[in-house]
């Protein structure tokens, strides 16, 4: 399950939607929290930008290949655009399988290629982030 | 805005900003004409456009994939979108 | 935080407890749930034996050690003991951190040595379970 | 149940419920006293404590922590506890 969404999303209930009973051993979920990113001021704004179309398709194929890779149940990625601020949710992964090896790497699979495919750009106050390296070679690992 | 011979261009983050437009319809030449061409005529637009879309890190999209290269042609109703790395998640 | 409890656990209040506004970027989850473990006879209970007194001593020798090898601002573990049911949750791991890679090798980490390490045994109906070579694999290449 | 040169055996899981016990005292001899002159005891009881606890994956905590010999002496007082592979989680 795919959503993009300027609206907050509610950890429970998704994790409730990733449970098939008695066939999931292990549910993991990944959170991603907007921080403190300029600490004098406080309050400041983040914007979150995407491309509407491609960031669907793109989180799309990430699910598929994330399905494809590994024994899942079911998959759900949310991603939040628009005006955040600190302490917010940004993006949810939750990933629910029958061993739990299955579950933790495709949930950092997805989070890996989300981080360095899907196109999503931040912006700190006035302030566009720059990418990080380190986000490439995570993705890189999984190649 | 947009006519038959038309091709949508994107542009997203710092790009959209800097260049100060999001979106706009350009018609293009009956000719073969590739991202290359397109970055061509959009360099021409000044030194801000021209260093911001030759820069090695600015990524292309034609019809919402990425493109490695610059060699795709690009036909009539095409969407193209440039953009610096993404920073989502 | 460590717990050992009959009593079940509620998601949503252990994942606000994970979270420190503003400097928390990553919230690691995972839920380890009670799977049909024989297909003829349904709702055939699970039991949920541990060893008082070293059970704790080991989650928490566990809990500490993923503090030394990541960078973790905050780690929860709830095991549950006693008679469980088919969908029932058993365990839950939580970790918060700045970076999500520490956040997801942390809570791997403490869920592959909780596996080999904490003393649980679980009997499903009137078998008790047997340990799997999978999950000393598991815990082997934390080493 | 217990005196002052006794120490406290456990056992858990599977190995519980086939000696039909989880827990007794023992009064250990003031001559030293290692986990494998306790097995040799135990072992006395019968085929089935004997088959049990020579298996090679059988585990004993002394004191709560594992032991990986069976050479580590037993004083009045300790915890040892027998049981199988744990299976939690």
């Amino acid at each position: 399950m795919i959503r993009v969404q300027k609206e907050d999303f509610d950890l429970t209930a998704e994790y409730h939607k990733l449970i098939k009973k008695g066939e999931s051993g292990a549910i993991v979920t990944f959170v991603g929290l907007v921080r403190d990113f300029n600490k004098g001021r406080v309050n400041e704004s983040m914007l979150l930008q995407h491309y509407p179309g491609m960031t669907e398709k793109v989180l799309k194929k990430i699910e598929q290949e994330a399905r494809q890779r590994w024994r899942l149940l079911e998959t759900t990625i949310i991603h939040r655009v628009g005006e955040l601020l600190s302490g917010d949710q940004i993006v949810l992964v939750g990933v629910s399988s029958k061993h739990r090896s299955d579950a933790f790497s495709a949930a950092q699979f997805i989070m890996d290629i989300l981080k360095s495919e899907a196109p999503f750009w931040k912006k700190e106050g006035e302030h566009w982030v720059e990418a990080k390296s380190s986000d490439d070679k995570a993705a890189a690992r999984w190649l | 805005m947009s006519d038959i011979n038309s091709i949508k261009v994107l542009y997203f983050a710092s790009l959209g900003e800097e260049f100060g437009i999001a979106e706009e319809h350009l018609t293009i030449p009956r000719v073969p004409f590739h991202v290359s061409s397109l970055k061509k005529l959009l360099s021409a637009r000044g030194e801000q456009w021209k260093n911001r879309l030759q820069a090695s890190n600015i990524l292309c999209a034609v019809n919402q994939e990425v493109q490695q290269g610059e060699d795709i042609q690009l036909n009539p109703g095409d969407e193209i979108a440039f953009f610096p790395p993404v920073t989502g998640g």
